[in-house]
């Protein structure tokens, strides 16, 4: 399903069954035909390619803000576990209250002072991903460290930075690649929350939350129009849920069988 | 105990503290001016330093953000730079809807969980829980602000049974506002409940496997007797932490819910008020939201030491 | 002391002091600490198998990991090869880490699950320095023979191999910069009876073979007697008895000791023996008591027990003990 | 009659690996009074039998044969009667006295439950018994114990809390499943001899399940050696210790370090390692690991062959086992 629409964002880059940013009014309320797969919009503008364009721009902001948490995110885990002491309390505590701002929060703030726009919603989804990522990598890492080949490392006189990479990353780096898919759908729906509420992406980039918000108003008219886009994130969020709960199954084996 | 509820209290009162330094630091300090955020960017210089006088803003920081908090605390929050309205009456007003909205989508979302949730665990691997856990995963995957839609057209526009937005305003009665309140609360609490049921159902079937179980099975205890004895407090535990955690994603939620249903609560006073480039109603909503995220995750830190004796002795 | 034959300790331990602050239980009360180690001395002579027993809490593991200098140690002193260990930074103890290397009980967290066979035995070699491909795979080769793996083994997981196997990864991984000395902390106790018997019969051949010398720690009384040449009995962070395998066995000095060894439960006679029972409840190891640490439990203990600490002090030749009685314990023996 | 009666018992557990045989075909009996100690090392089914005399097997599990309980078959009950038999006539105290209570009930409410599943207690009544058997198990000041949580008890405390469970209802039989593997050796001795005592005091039957033949041989009347899921030496403790005579029976004796025997000598070993219950022969399940296995204990079940009264042996090479010295056998 995440094949599926990878697929369709890479075929968007070249090709559309019409265009996404043409207006022709005459076209207006058009029903699927051939032309135009799922039909037109208010302004004659095909939907189907402003799915498929739209699922680009899902896909750029996921994978920019998660990234963003994941880079940060998973080095201030990997540094507190390996730090302890108080390096690790003001890693922890500030994540402590992060969480207190969850990502539409901070895009609230941010877009108040700087405006609306696609990069402040990148960003806003970053920030978000950062305590989570902390969190779970410090505390999957700590875990790590208590494990006695850990000691034995430190035993052959290797440092904590060495370890680190050498051994506690790649312990918890299934759980972190599993967390990250999770948190990629949670970007695509904060994403298109965003859109919808107008903080996010702004026009003419076609963006799945704010034909959302487009065709709410439009609710009565051609309920149709408000099918499809949601259609496009749920089958994107659960085509990534599904993937995280796979990879979780492949790559942890102690869950299928213990010892 | 008495260190454990110092120490949350502490840590509560230290976070609040922090959550509104952050706040302060963007809004005011970060670029952008507000005075030239209200005026736009054309306006003259003179405008814009006339403004700033008359909104306190060129008396340095540490007395500003001093003001602020002080004035948080005697309910004086300064008047709204659009409206002209003190920001308090604003916020008052849509607190008065976005609580009750939170709460009862929040106590929808523990229903619903726990009935699924305990339902599939009780038939494990059964058609009922395997259909059960479909739905979840699906409920799990929306969007809640298109399931509201979704909902619009189906009770509102197609069955014409519930109202399609707006608020009537409490005093209408009651009972015309819950079920105003009806279709948002059940487009954030399938979202929500449907996590929630996921997280009860493991739990629950992880606890299954612990050896106390085993030792009320022994004792001679029925699988439904030891369901209800022992494994349903255990199992609590984990989902208290998720409920805390969802808490935050519902509170946003509601934000997003209510601009669909054209609801006048915090999320579309906070949207008005960026449109409006009214930074101190921004300011105030974000602080407010914050630190409603930050109590709930204070009484479940609180709740976890009444579930679970261990924590009360030593402290996490 | 046994100096004529072993000139040389291998390990000197002296007066080793360890606390453990806990966390405040409520705002007023001073925080409590854990009294983990309380002055340990011992040494430990080149080819020799020094046992360490004592019962959970007695801070044998504590004592393992200061002397791997793997935590930071109150006071006293470590000395390896007659070189001081306490107070060395990281840095400065990385090239002497080759002559002491540890092995661990649990065989299936102390490999890491992420690397191969090949990986996990050379990890060590990072202690000496940069050395050539060859040189490492030939040393990994030969540690793997000695330890009876087949070299093909090298790109294996540890997922594949059975409990014993991975044991003997562990003994290969601490044999390979060939140490003067491994701290084995309960190496057996994880492990079947049938393969706890393969590897303790492993630990003495190696031992023949390379001249090493072990500090083995157990809480199984008849393993460490297979094994080892000295024995130390631990209770609450202290030596309460030292001394030749045989003395401390047949003529133990320590009513702890005595107790200790009439609480193994022993196959064949079928029959249960009288003996000396132990009394009340465990101390803790958050208090400090004037007078003998086994006060509360000791089946003989007397107003003088309460009120000076007996010292560890020679009840025979190459046998100590801290008892106040240990004549009469002796003999009634 | 005897007590309880084991015949042909088998349990199969599904894995993901395949079908494990994790006890096949196991006969005892049991009469009032008695003790039976169950040894082998891990993965040798003791448990897995214990647990299916329990009727508490894990949920992808089948059981065969019958177990017969003063007359009744066991197998054949549903759950609810099982239920009334559990923790009534057939009580089991566990191996893990850390994780075996419940970490958010007092041991209190956890003690007085079957009291009032089983007898009906009052609340008053219950508590009042409780009391009792808290001071019964040699738990000081009950009265402030009884309120406590179970993180609040030391390891022997907890396991004296099971065993005051396991007894609230003076069952016929209490099964008691390496209940002292987790504990030091002298809070080990404690346990025992308070398990002993009460047995022989209550006229209960006991099956103690132990990886240690020390344990086993100095507590029961009657053992029962395990290898691979299937019974390989059964008799009187003394006879048994007397005589070992299968080649796992002697292997594993011999490969125990003993105290006070001369240190010098080398432990026998087994060679190999303790088997996977999903690939074992469908013959003698030691044949792997046996210095005399031939062709015909792979593949044929050996007959249980009794040596002596009431002593069996399962071996196909009984007179070469009997007479070859252990350290012959595997050198």
């Amino acid at each position: 399903m995440t094949a599926f629409l990878l697929i369709c964002a890479a075929i968007s880059l070249f090709w559309t069954p019409g265009s996404a940013y043409d207006i022709t009014i005459t076209n207006r309320f058009l029903p699927p035909s051939a032309d135009h797969w799922l039909g037109t919009d208010q302004f004659g503008r095909d939907i189907a390619s402003m799915l498929m364009t739209g699922t680009q721009n899902s896909i750029v902001v996921a994978v920019v803000a998660v990234s963003i948490g994941l880079f940060i995110g998973v080095s201030l885990g990997l540094l507190a576990a390996a730090k302890r002491g108080w390096t690790e309390e003001i890693i922890m505590r500030f994540s402590d209250f992060s969480f207190a701002f969850p990502a539409i929060l901070s895009a609230i703030m941010l877009t108040a002072i700087l405006g609306p726009g696609g990069v402040n919603s990148i960003l806003a989804i970053g920030l978000y991903n950062i305590p989570v990522f902390a969190r779970l990598t410090r505390g999957s890492a700590n875990s790590i460290w208590a494990r006695e080949f850990v000691m034995a490392a430190r035993a052959s006189g290797k440092g904590r930075f060495r370890i680190t990479f050498e051994h506690i990353l790649p312990n918890v780096l299934s759980l972190i690649i599993v967390q990250a898919t999770i948190l990629f759908a949670i970007a695509i729906l904060a994403e298109a929350a965003l859109s919808y509420l107008g903080l996010g992406t702004q026009p003419p980039e076609p963006s799945w939350g704010r034909m959302l918000n487009e065709a709410q108003t439009l609710m009565f008219l051609d309920p149709m129009q408000a099918i499809y886009p949601g259609l496009a994130i749920a089958i994107a969020v659960f085509g990534l849920n599904l993937l995280g709960d796979g990879l979780r199954d492949v790559l942890d084996p102690r869950l299928s069988r213990k010892r | 105990m008495s260190v454990f509820i110092a120490k949350r209290v502490l840590t509560l009162l230290a976070t609040l503290i922090g959550a509104s330094i952050v706040i302060f630091l963007v809004m005011e300090i970060l670029p952008g001016d507000p005075a030239l955020v209200i005026l736009g960017v054309d306006a003259s210089d003179e405008a814009v330093r006339a403004l700033t006088i008359e909104l306190g803003l060129d008396r340095p920081p540490l007395e500003r953000y001093w003001d602020w908090m002080t004035g948080i605390l005697t309910g004086e929050l300064g008047n709204s730079y659009a409206y002209k309205v003190p920001v308090w009456e604003l916020v008052e007003g849509a607190l008065l809807i976005t609580i009750p909205l939170a709460l009862m989508s929040i106590t929808l979302s523990i229903v619903l969980a726990l009935s699924i949730g305990l339902y599939a665990a009780a038939n494990h691997n059964k058609a009922g829980d395997i259909t059960l856990m479909g739905i979840s995963q699906l409920g799990i995957s929306v969007p809640n602000f298109w399931l509201a839609i979704l909902l619009i057209i189906l009770f509102a526009i197609e069955l014409r049974w519930l109202p399609a937005g707006g608020f009537p305003g409490w005093k209408e009665g009651f009972w015309v506002c819950l079920k105003a309140l009806l279709l948002p609360s059940l487009a954030l609490a399938t979202v929500v409940g449907a996590i929630l049921a996921r997280i009860t159902r493991s739990s629950v079937l992880e606890v299954f496997r612990e050896d106390y179980v085993r030792t009320a099975r022994a004792k001679g205890l029925s699988q439904q007797a030891t369901l209800w004895r022992h494994v349903l407090r255990n199992a609590l535990i984990p989902v208290l932490t998720v409920t805390g955690i969802q808490f935050s994603a519902l509170l946003t939620g509601t934000v997003v819910v209510e601009n669909v249903f054209h609801i006048p609560g915090l999320g579309s006073l906070v949207l008005k008020a960026i449109n409006n480039r009214d930074t101190i109603v921004v300011e105030n909503v974000v602080l407010l939201l914050a630190t409603m995220i930050i109590v709930v995750n204070f009484v479940v830190d609180i709740l976890y030491a009444v579930i679970d004796p261990r924590l009360k002795a030593h402290d996490i | 002391m046994t100096t004529e034959s072993h000139p040389v300790p291998v390990l000197e331990v002296h007066d080793l002091v360890r606390h453990y602050r806990l966390p405040r239980e409520s705002l007023l009360a001073e925080p409590g600490h854990v009294f983990a180690l309380n002055g340990v001395t011992f040494e430990i002579y080149k080819g020799k198998s020094f046992g360490i027993v004592g019962e959970s809490g007695c801070g044998k593991s504590t004592l393992a990991r200061n002397v791997m200098a793997l935590e930071p140690t109150d006071s006293g002193s470590v000395k390896i090869l007659g070189k001081e260990v306490v107070g060395l930074s990281f840095d400065q103890l990385r090239p002497l880490r080759r002559h002491f290397q540890m092995v661990f009980q649990d065989p299936y967290g102390s490999l890491d699950p992420h690397h191969n066979v090949g990986r996990i035995v050379a990890e060590p070699l990072a202690a000496l320095g940069p050395i050539s491909k060859a040189e490492r795979e030939s040393r990994v080769r030969n540690v793997l023979q000695s330890v009876g793996l087949k070299p093909h083994d090298v790109s294996k997981y540890p997922h594949e191999f059975s409990g014993g196997q991975r044991q003997r990864i562990a003994i290969a991984r601490a044999l390979i910069t060939h140490p003067e000395l491994i701290i084995a902390d309960e190496p057996v106790s994880a492990l079947d009876v049938s393969v706890q018997a393969q590897v303790l019969n492993l630990l003495k051949d190696l031992q023949d073979e390379f001249g090493v010398t072990y500090m083995f720690i157990s809480h199984d009384l008849a393993v460490v007697e297979y094994l080892c040449d000295e024995v130390a009995v631990m209770y609450l962070g202290e030596i309460v008895e030292k001394g030749r395998t045989e003395d401390l066995f047949n003529t133990p000095a320590h009513p702890y000791t005595r107790i200790l060894l009439d609480a193994v439960p022993k196959p064949g006679s079928g029959q249960k023996r009288e003996r000396i029972k132990l009394k009340g409840n465990v101390t803790g190891q958050t208090e400090r008591r004037v007078g003998c640490s086994f006060q509360d439990r000791c089946p003989m203990a007397q107003d003088i027990c309460r009120e000076v600490k007996p010292p560890l002090s020679p009840v025979a030749a190459d046998h100590l003990a801290a008892c106040h009685f240990s004549d009469t314990v002796m003999k009634t023996g | 009659m005897s007590l309880l009666s084991v015949k042909n018992l088998s349990v199969i557990l599904a894995t993901n690996d395949g079908p494990a045989r994790a006890v096949r075909n196991l006969n005892f009996r049991l009469n009032r009074g008695e003790t039976l100690g169950i040894v082998g090392e891990s993965g040798c089914g003791k448990s897995m039998a214990a647990l299916a005399l329990m009727g508490l097997l894990p949920e992808r599990s089948e059981t065969e044969g019958e177990i017969t309980l003063d007359g009744e078959n066991l197998l054949e009950k549903s759950d609810a009667e099982m239920c009334r038999i559990r923790g009534n006539r057939l009580a089991m105290i566990f191996q893990e006295p850390m994780t075996s209570l419940n970490p958010v009930h007092t041991v209190g409410n956890q003690i007085m439950e079957p009291l009032q599943l089983h007898r009906n207690m009052s609340d008053s009544d219950a508590r009042a018994e409780t009391l009792r058997l808290l001071d019964r198990v040699g738990i000081p000041n009950p009265k402030a114990r009884i309120d406590n949580y179970p993180h609040q008890l030391s390891g022997g405390q907890r396991q004296r809390v099971m065993i005051a469970i396991a007894l609230s209802c003076q069952p016929d039989i209490l099964i008691a499943d390496e209940p002292t593997t987790a504990l030091d050796v002298t809070i080990q001795d404690q346990i025992l001899e308070l398990i002993q005592t009460l047995v022989r005091e209550e006229g209960m039957s006991l099956i103690l399940i132990s990886h240690d033949l020390g344990v086993i041989s100095e507590n029961t009347d009657n053992i029962l050696v395990m290898y691979g899921g299937a019974a390989v030496e059964m008799g009187s403790t003394a006879q048994i210790f007397d005589e070992l005579i299968h080649p796992y029976t002697q292997g594993l004796f011999a490969a125990m370090p003993k105290l006070g025997r001369a240190r010098a000598r080398r432990l026998v070993t087994i060679p190999g390692t303790v088997p996977d219950l999903i690939s074992l022969p469908a013959g003698c399940t030691f044949t792997d690991r046996c210095p005399l296995a031939t062709d015909i204990c792979r593949n044929t079940v050996p007959p249980n062959v009794e040596v002596k009264a009431k002593h069996f042996v399962a071996c196909h090479h009984l007179d070469e086992a009997r007479h070859r010295k252990t350290e012959e056998l595997f050198s």
